[in-house]
């Protein structure tokens, strides 16, 4: 399979195109299943051939170069793809929870015309081919035509209820808030070929690792522009706003795009420029300082949301805070580690919510739901363990990731790395804060949906119902993965054999050694003890356990609903802050488009119609005319002031001529 | 054959529209169908300009040269390079689409709107070829006759006003070009002791024009002549309010050829005559150039965000494009330089693309007021799809042709002047803003006005209409090289000067 | 007791043989009235001959006694007023008819005036060129006011008539003091004695001053150019054709004979400045005064003026560029001027009515070749290529920057902008409004549109294709300057 | 000394004369102020020696042109006529200021030349007689001579056709 | 008739008599409205230019080398003359017109066309 990677995405893409077409002439369903989840299929077995090929294959950077794309002058931009461990561990997920996914919408969509379900999944399969060219791209103009066309798809299945005015303005607002960002990774690729004539992965990192001192400059300005494109894809403080929104589109979308993959293309990315950021400390704190600091502000908002859905898009948000805090305290493969494993159990969060809603005839707030566990104990035993290893409770996956990432951002504090230690200490606080309220939060979902009884209508009521194999059947399997995806990244080194972690060792490779490493992050290689990372996890595991049992207080038995309220009563200011999710759309609005719009108004109508049009050009023209109807009274008609014109003209030629 | 091709093919359009004029006024079809065949041999034939050019020659090519006015040294002297080869394609492409596209409407005087049509065509292909700059000159204003009775006959209810504007403005430029190129006439004489206005013979000489002695250095003056006419006609900044009331107010046809070429052989006549002729004076007016195109991109694209009306909507965002090519114009890199000679055929084609979409709605509906629409995505799917690639392409998505042109643009220009990159990044932005918004007031949401209920999806031949802009325009995105290659060698060479 | 050679006679033959159509068609007029159909064909055939002659014989040079050079530049000047005249006489017919005066004198008095025209243009010596220019004047005051009985045509004639005498007065007065400043008046000794004198002496001056005051009423140059409007608007229009093309040209010979004689150019300043004065004042004038104009004759009237300011920039230039110019501008003024000015003819109801531009109103449509013929030479008047005005205005201003006159380009290339204001205006009057509600009668004539499209054409063909023109105008111009 | 003293007296005349041309507002008065300043013209011709001028001016002058105003007059019944420069004081003023600036213009070039004595000498005494112009009009200006009959005509055809009333 | 001898008249004295009645002339012509009137200012204003002519042809008779020249301004007088006859013959008719139209000849009745 290896030396045509190029399949991989094309046959998705393929899919997408020739599912437009069965659109356009209204094919069955059965036909569009076929090819929508077929070509996924397809590629996603060309992944794990490839993937196979390369684990029997000495080489660990694969490079396929197509056709040159543009040249020109210093611009020079292959087509190419690579194929390393990093995109091999993204491949790995992204197309094997891609196609879990497709399967779970057979079932989802399958209410859909024809036409409609058609569209949804060729949308699906474009975004299936811009991921895997996102993730297998081996340069960054590749990587951004990836990047530009998961923004596209996921504007496109936001708003794939086009006829509902909010569906639409969620997906233009995704793609705007996302094209901020993608600004800023646009000017990353502009300097970087300013600074290194090319942007072949192959070519600049390594280029980057041995010369430190050249670029260390360059580091800094590319790491934080490309820091902001990743603000911009995964959701981070202060370009978050799009994915609360983005939920008005179907379930599988939100686990999907806004959950397992699209959403981790940042940290994917900051990850795949790890030398820049290990070259340049101020990037790298900026880095740790959005992440950990959105980890806890999105989860404090996720505290107190109804919208089952927005719980998890919150969730979401605070987990990808997690995931850069870990890329900011150099902890970049357990970010990854991080990401595959949010990948499994938020994406069957998410699909566990979809068969919810999917039950509950489309209803998402919690408030109307409950007791949910006897009428669908699949959704409930797979949402469950999702829901544990998301909390951070040992042996799921959630577990080993965000334990890895905590106890590193300890370490880099303990270490002073960079001398930001105070920071990196006070991130961890953050971030420990933040488990305690993830496990809040979810629990509160947990028993506010399954457990109680249920206080929708009766009509609801009867409707409850377990959802068809096609939705459960991924759920069973994101389940199981969401209890033992963790095993990939054993902490082998509490016991003193770290070869167990396999992801640590099969990533290792990604993070360059940088030469003379007088420079960036001096790897807090076990700065603390062991007896320390015990504790760690013990504190960890605590605050987690802690968080539910806050949770089974509030939400369970008798007196629920009753304490939340009280706190709610007790402390007003915060409730509603938190409700309102701290106006931070109204600010926007207020302070940028508010502005932005009247400065166009003032454009249009003040400058180019008052000034340029009227005052200038009609003006002018006007003037000329006055002028003219001026001095046509020259011409008075009285043949005798013509004579005396001409005596005067002459008389004045003559003296003057004299 | 060759030898003679380029000026045969430059008057073929005038020579057809003589053929139009022996047929009876009420043989509208006929008028319709000489047309469509004329044009489309003439953009059959100019493939062969394609297949004859050599891209790894900078100089000339297809050179024909013809005794004129011998007394002033002036002859018929047309040529190609890469740079004008791509933009006379252009021009020969949207030749026949344009025909179609005006195949079903009911308008009056078919006959002349079809002779005017072709008169133009000769004008703006002359444009783009002529290498003597009395030549030049004469092609450039031809121009404006037609396209004066395009929009003044066929336009909209402010045609007139439309109409005159356009042409006041247009002559403002042009007269100050006409003094200018009589002094470096004169120039050359001095120099040599010939009379010629040919562009080779100035390219010797008009550069040795002394730029030094403040504002009034005869080098300053004559660019400044040249730049007024390039800049209303691309249009810059503040000399634009013409456009919008231009596009508006013409019919499809105006529009599509507006955009499409007509603001092309302003930035085409920066980089042919300022650029190449007075390399020091550009060097000194870059960086107001350099201000005005990225005011022009920002500026263009705040005012589109707040249009009421389409077509008004896209000529604004013609303002942004445009100020891209010319700040890649202006960076003066090899890498900007090609890309702004490459947005001029992507802004051609999406914003040609994007008018012949909306004539079609507007022959279906009569009005043009984003307003009056909404939820289109219902009743016209596919029309909606093809709206919605060609919008994405002149928003720039990777994968289609904006995206290479800016690319290029911005990457080239980031190397010098990093400051207005990061400003016309801005523009992208609001471009997606405008663009998107549109889509949406037009396509999404509920379909809320019960006039639209009935609206028929896209015809096959509409579809025809746009298909070849719509392949042109993945096939840029996705494959450049193909366009970019031939222009190659003679950007390298302008940019030598 | 001299008698007139044989190369004396076949000099002005052309004239001999127009004085001899006039004298046919007065007798005929007389005897025979019943011809009068036939007069503009008569005519035609005696100007047609006269163009003949003046190609077929020999240029033989100075002739009587000096009196007149005939020669290319007399050939060229002589067939471009015959050709006007054949214009004339050609929408004269069918508008004489229709204004039922159709009758020898006018065919007659316009042969004569052409005659004087043609004399005047080719005479070297003051004398002769009074005696043309009155001959050229005194027909064309009876002719505005031809038609007797319309108010405006006789208040034409009387303006033109008081203002063409006066000026007439003192261009003798200052013939004089020519003559006493160099005891001459033949224009060669005249211009080599001031040129090599260097300076002008004050009698010298007074006397440029009066006959360039007298000339400049011809040409309707700022600040003589007021009687223009009115004698346009109230002539007939075959007349004012006549009177808005030959007359110029002539005059603008004369002009340019003293100019370059003297050399002005060179030897006064304060010259250049005068002249260049009335050159701006006449371009801005007549454009901006046109553009608030609502009758089309009176419109192409301060038009009119302000192309003479035009040439009067190639006057001032002079030397072999100027001149060239000068006579180039002529062609193209000319035929411009006839194309449109036969379009108006047809395109208009009664004579005692203005020709609103309002009654153009959607006339493209209804009279598709004349109002064609008319946008073509409107375009032309404002200088829009391919059409020969833009080679005229390009030949002139060329001739300006080579000269170093280029603020004078400039200043010329702006007025022609601001002229295509009002040429638009009546072009969007026919093509773009629709016809208005009462639709204007406007009898159509083949003749006269045969004639408009014929000048129609020959501006198009001259303007993609100057070449002879020039060829032509650069020849001629050499006999003349030094 | 006698011819200086004539002279004189016969300029004063042609002035005075003049003047009344142009003032009194009985327009016989002044076609007769006229002829009289005509006469003294001729005066003066003579004085200067050129005897053919002199009867010229008296014939043609006196004889035709003056006549033919006097007809009009008579024909148009014209009693009185306007007051010199009434109703439009600034055309008034001005044209009294230009008028009164080319005479003046004119005086100070004729002081400015220097008074050369016009001493005809025998030689040329014959020029001013009907012989040597009589010469010249048929030699070199034999043209102009000729032409003058083209003039002649057409102002009279001119003449003829807008005085022959309305033929109805 | 003048004995033939030596004329002891500076030809400037004539010069200065057609200036003084140039000046009339012109006066009449810008000062009248009735057309007759203007016409016979004009008149003056022809003869003053003869004088003109007299003057310089006197001076240049005085003089061999001249003579010529002399005659040639008498000529010119002469066809001065004519040609004032001629334009008196058309003027007249004209005013003849003009009174038929207007009842009157002051040529400032005649103000139909304007502006």
């Amino acid at each position: 399979m290896l030396g045509s990677l190029w399949l991989i995405p094309i046959i998705c893409l393929a899919g997408a195109v020739f599912n437009l077409a069965l659109g356009i002439v209204r094919a069955p369903k059965s036909a569009v299943t076929l090819v929508g989840v077929g070509s996924v299929g397809a590629s996603t077995i060309a992944t794990y051939a490839a993937l196979w090929d390369y684990l029997h294959q000495p080489a660990e950077v694969i490079v396929e170069p197509y056709f040159t794309w543009i040249s020109a002058g210093v611009v020079n931009v292959n087509a190419s793809l690579q194929l390393d461990p990093l995109s091999a561990v993204m491949t790995a997920f992204v197309t094997l929870v891609g196609f879990l996914i497709h399967v779970y919408s057979i079932g989802y969509m399958h209410s859909e015309t024809d036409a409609g379900y058609a569209r949804y999944f060729a949308y699906l399969n474009l975004f299936m081919f811009s991921m895997l060219l996102l993730v297998l791209g081996s340069n960054l103009p590749v990587m951004f035509v990836g990047w530009e066309g998961v923004g596209l798809c996921s504007y496109l299945l936001i708003g794939y209820y086009y006829d509902k005015e909010w569906c639409a303005a969620a997906g233009k607002k995704a793609f705007i808030v996302n094209r901020i960002g993608d600004l800023g990774f646009l000017l990353a690729i502009f300097a970087t070929i300013a600074w290194f004539h090319s942007t072949e992965f192959t070519v600049i990192f390594p280029a980057a690792a041995e010369h430190p001192d050249q670029f260390a400059g360059a580091a800094t300005i590319i790491g934080l522009l490309l820091f902001v494109g990743a603000i911009g894809k995964s959701a981070q403080i202060p370009l978050y706003v799009w994915l609360p929104d983005a939920m008005a589109g179907p379930t599988p979308v939100s686990a999907l795009i806004h959950a397992a993959t699209m959403v981790t293309a940042g940290v994917y990315m900051v990850v795949r420029a790890n030398v820049f950021y290990r070259l340049s400390p101020t990037a790298m704190l900026a880095v740790a300082i959005v992440g950990g600091v959105t980890a806890i502000f999105a989860a404090t908002i996720g505290l107190v949301q109804n919208d089952i859905k927005k719980v998890l898009a919150y969730s979401t948000v605070s987990q990808l805070g997690y995931m850069f805090l870990g890329a900011g305290v150099g902890a970049f493969v357990a970010a990854i580690f991080h990401v595959v494993t949010h990948a499994f159990f938020k994406a069957c969060l998410f699909l566990g919510s979809g068969s919810v809603i999917h039950a509950c005839g489309g209803e998402q707030d919690m408030r109307t739901m409950g007791g949910l566990r006897k009428h669908m104990p699949i959704t409930y035993w797979t949402f469950l363990a999702a829901t544990l290893a998301i909390s951070g409770i040992p042996i799921f996956a959630g577990f080993f990731s965000k334990d890895e990432i905590l106890a590193k951002a300890y370490e880099a504090g303990a270490a002073n790395l960079n001398g930001f230690g105070a920071t990196y200490q006070l991130l961890w606080y953050l971030g420990l804060a933040g488990a305690l309220l993830t496990a809040f939060y979810m629990f509160r979902v947990v028993y506010m949906t399954f457990h109680g009884s249920f206080r929708g209508s009766e009509e609801t009521e009867r409707h409850l119902h377990e959802s068809p194999p096609s939705m459960t059947g991924p759920l069973v399997i994101l389940g199981f993965l969401s209890i033992v995806g963790g095993f990939f990244g054993f902490p082998g080194q509490l016991f003193g054999m770290s070869g167990l972690n396999l992801i640590e060792r099969f990533l290792h490779p990604i993070i360059l050694p940088i030469a003379a490493a007088t420079h960036g992050a001096a790897h807090a290689e076990h700065a603390v003890g062991l007896e320390t990372e015990w504790l760690l996890v013990a504190v960890s595991v605590g605050v987690a356990v802690l968080g539910i049992v806050i949770a089974r207080r509030f939400y369970l038995g008798p007196k629920a609903f009753v304490l939340p309220r009280r706190l709610a009563e007790r402390l007003p200011m915060v409730h509603k802050m938190l409700l309102g999710k701290y106006w931070v759309d109204e600010m926007y609005h207020v302070l940028i488009v508010a502005p932005v719009h009247r400065m166009a108004m003032i454009c249009w109508k003040v400058i180019d119609e008052l000034i340029i049009d009227t005052l200038f050009v009609n003006g002018a023209a006007f003037s000329v005319e006055l002028t003219g109807d001026l001095l046509r009274f020259t011409t008075t008609g009285n043949v005798r002031n013509y004579v005396l014109a001409v005596a005067l003209a002459i008389f004045a030629l003559a003296t003057f001529l004299w | 054959m060759d030898q003679h091709l380029l000026f045969l093919l430059t008057l073929s359009p005038t020579i057809f529209a003589i053929l139009l004029l022996p047929i009876p006024k009420h043989w509208k079809r006929v008028h319709r169908v000489v047309t469509l065949i004329g044009s489309t041999v003439i953009f059959a034939v100019s493939t062969r300009l394609w297949t004859g050019f050599n891209p790894d020659n900078p100089a000339f090519q297809f050179v024909d040269q013809h005794q004129w006015i011998p007394q002033f040294g002036i002859s018929i002297h047309v040529g190609l390079d890469g740079i004008s080869l791509l933009l006379v394609l252009l021009t020969t492409l949207l030749l026949p689409v344009v025909v179609l596209a005006a195949w079903s409407l009911n308008i009056e005087h078919i006959k002349s709107l079809h002779i005017t049509f072709l008169l133009l065509a000769t004008g703006m292909m002359g444009t783009f070829v002529s290498l003597d700059l009395f030549l030049f000159y004469i092609f450039w204003e031809i121009t404006l006759i037609p396209m004066y009775f395009i929009i003044g006959v066929w336009g909209g209810p402010r045609r007139i006003y439309a109409a005159v504007k356009f042409f006041i403005f247009t002559m403002v430029g042009s007269v100050l070009m006409l003094v200018a190129i009589l002094y470096l006439g004169w120039f050359h004489h001095q120099q040599t002791g010939v009379w010629s206005y040919d562009y080779l013979d100035f390219l010797q000489t008009a550069p040795l024009l002394s730029v030094s002695g403040g504002w009034l250095a005869p080098g300053l003056l004559v660019f400044a002549a040249f730049a007024l006419a390039f800049a209303i006609k691309v249009p810059i900044f503040p000399f634009h309010t013409w456009l919008p009331d231009a596009h508006v107010e013409a019919p499809t046809t105006g529009s599509v050829l507006l955009a499409g070429v007509l603001l092309k052989m302003g930035a085409y006549g920066f980089m042919r005559f300022n650029r190449a002729l007075l390399p020091d004076a550009w060097d000194i007016f870059v960086p107001l150039i350099l201000a005005l195109a990225v005011i022009g991109i920002i500026y263009g694209a705040l005012v589109a965000m707040v249009q009421p009306d389409v077509k008004k909507l896209v000529a604004y965002s013609s303002v942004s494009h445009m100020g891209f090519v010319m700040l890649g114009l202006a960076a003066g890199t090899q890498a900007s330089t090609q890309g702004a000679v490459l947005q001029m055929v992507n802004h051609g084609l999406t914003t040609g693309a994007l008018f012949l979409l909306v004539g079609m709605i507007y022959e279906r509906t009569y009005t043009r007021l984003i307003a009056d629409f909404g939820g289109l995505a219902t009743v016209m799917p596919v029309y909606t799809g093809i709206f919605l690639v060609v919008t994405l392409g002149s928003i720039g998505l990777p994968g289609l042709n904006g995206f290479v042109g800016e690319f290029l643009i911005l990457a080239g220009a980031w190397q010098n002047y990093p400051l207005a990159v990061v400003l016309a990044g801005l523009g992208i932005i609001l471009g997606a803003v405008y663009m998107l918004w549109m889509v949406q007031r037009i396509f999404w949401g509920p379909l809320d006005n019960p006039k639209n209920e009935g609206l028929s999806d896209i015809r096959f031949r509409e579809l025809m209409v746009v298909a070849p802009l719509l392949v042109l325009i993945v096939w840029i995105g996705i494959y450049p090289t193909t366009f970019l290659n031939p222009m190659e060698a003679a950007v390298r060479l302008l940019l030598a000067r | 007791m001299l008698t007139p050679t044989h190369a004396d006679l076949v000099a002005i033959a052309p004239e001999i043989i127009l004085t001899i159509t006039a004298g046919l068609l007065l007798i005929v007029e007389a005897f025979l009235p019943g011809l009068r159909r036939h007069f503009s064909g008569l005519a035609m055939v005696g100007v047609l001959a006269a163009i003949w002659a003046r190609l077929h014989f020999e240029l033989p040079g100075a002739v009587w006694a000096g009196m007149m050079q005939i020669d290319e530049l007399a050939a060229f000047v002589d067939i471009y007023i015959l050709v006007a005249v054949i214009f004339t006489i050609a929408m004269a017919g069918p508008f004489l008819r229709r204004t039922e005066t159709e009758v020898g004198e006018f065919y007659a008095l316009i042969l004569l005036a052409t005659v004087g025209a043609m004399v005047m243009a080719s005479s070297v010596n003051l004398l002769p060129i009074f005696l043309g220019l009155e001959l050229l004047s005194i027909p064309l005051y009876v002719l505005n006011a031809f038609l007797r009985r319309s108010q405006v045509s006789v208040e034409a004639g009387l303006k033109y008539f008081v203002v063409g005498a006066v000026a007439s007065a003192f261009l003798v007065y200052g013939i004089a003091l020519l003559y006493g400043a160099t005891a001459s008046t033949d224009l060669a000794v005249i211009g080599s004695q001031v040129a090599s004198s260097g300076q002008l002496n004050p009698l010298v001056a007074i006397g440029l001053a009066m006959i360039v005051g007298g000339l400049a009423f011809k040409l309707a140059l700022v600040p003589c150019h007021a009687w223009a409007p009115d004698v346009y608007q109230g002539g007939p229009t075959p007349v004012t054709a006549f009177l808005a093309v030959v007359p110029k040209g002539a005059a603008l010979i004369v002009l340019l004979r003293l100019a370059d004689g003297m050399d002005l150019l060179h030897i006064s300043p304060q010259w250049v400045a005068a002249a260049a004065g009335i050159a701006v004042a006449s371009q801005t004038l007549g454009n901006i005064v046109a553009i608030v104009q609502s009758d089309v004759k009176r419109m192409l009237a301060y038009s009119g003026i302000a192309h003479m300011g035009y040439a009067m920039v190639a006057v001032i230039v002079a030397g072999a560029d100027g001149g060239a110019a000068v006579l180039v501008y002529l062609v193209a003024y000319t035929l411009m001027n006839m194309g449109a000015f036969a379009s108006i003819a047809m395109l208009s109801e009664r004579e005692d009515r203005p020709h609103f531009i309002n009654d153009l109103r959607g006339q493209g449509y209804k009279r598709p070749i004349v109002a064609l013929a008319l946008t073509t030479c409107l375009f032309s008047l404002a200088g829009v290529p391919p059409f020969i005005g833009f080679t005229a205005k390009f030949v002139v201003f060329r001739a300006a920057v080579n000269e170093g006159f280029v603020w004078l380009a400039v200043i010329g290339v702006v007025n022609s902008l601001v002229s295509a204001f009002y040429y638009l205006r009546v072009v969007y009057a026919m093509y773009m409004q629709p016809l208005p509600r009462r639709e204007p009668k406007f009898q159509f004539s083949f003749q006269i549109a045969t004639a408009a499209a014929v000048a129609a054409l020959g501006v198009l063909i001259l303007g993609i294709y100057p070449t002879p023109i020039l060829e032509a105008a650069q020849t001629a111009i050499l006999v003349l300057v030094r | 000394m006698v011819v200086t003293i004539i002279f004189l007296v016969a300029a004063a005349i042609a002035v005075v004369f003049a003047v009344l041309t142009v003032v009194p507002r009985d327009p016989t008065k002044n076609v007769l102020s006229l002829v009289i300043m005509s006469f003294a013209m001729a005066a003066v011709f003579a004085i200067l020696g050129m005897d053919f001028l002199a009867a010229i001016q008296i014939i043609v002058y006196s004889g035709a042109v003056l006549v033919l105003f006097l007809f009009v007059i008579m024909l148009l019944k014209i009693r009185r006529i306007e007051a010199l420069g009434s109703g439009r004081p600034v055309q008034a003023l001005l044209g009294a200021l230009v008028a009164a600036g080319i005479g003046g213009m004119m005086l100070v070039v004729a002081g400015l030349l220097l008074p050369l004595q016009g001493a005809v000498l025998p030689g040329a005494v014959e020029t001013g007689t009907a012989f040597p112009i009589g010469r010249a009009l048929l030699s070199t200006h034999l043209f102009a001579f000729e032409f003058i009959t083209l003039l002649l005509v057409a102002a009279i055809v001119g003449a003829v056709y807008l005085g022959k009333g309305e033929e109805e | 008739m003048i004995p033939v001898e030596a004329v002891p008249i500076p030809y400037t004295w004539v010069l200065a008599l057609s200036a003084v009645l140039f000046a009339v002339g012109t006066l009449g012509v810008l000062l009248r409205r009735n057309g007759i009137a203007i016409f016979l200012s004009l008149e003056i204003m022809l003869n003053s230019a003869n004088l003109a002519f007299a003057a310089f042809a006197f001076r240049f008779a005085s003089d061999h080398a001249t003579a010529a020249a002399a005659l040639d301004g008498q000529v010119f007088i002469f066809f001065v003359i004519a040609v004032a006859a001629a334009e008196a013959a058309v003027g007249l008719a004209l005013f003849i017109v003009l009174f038929r139209c207007k009842g009157s000849i002051d040529v400032e009745r005649a103000n139909i066309l304007r502006w």
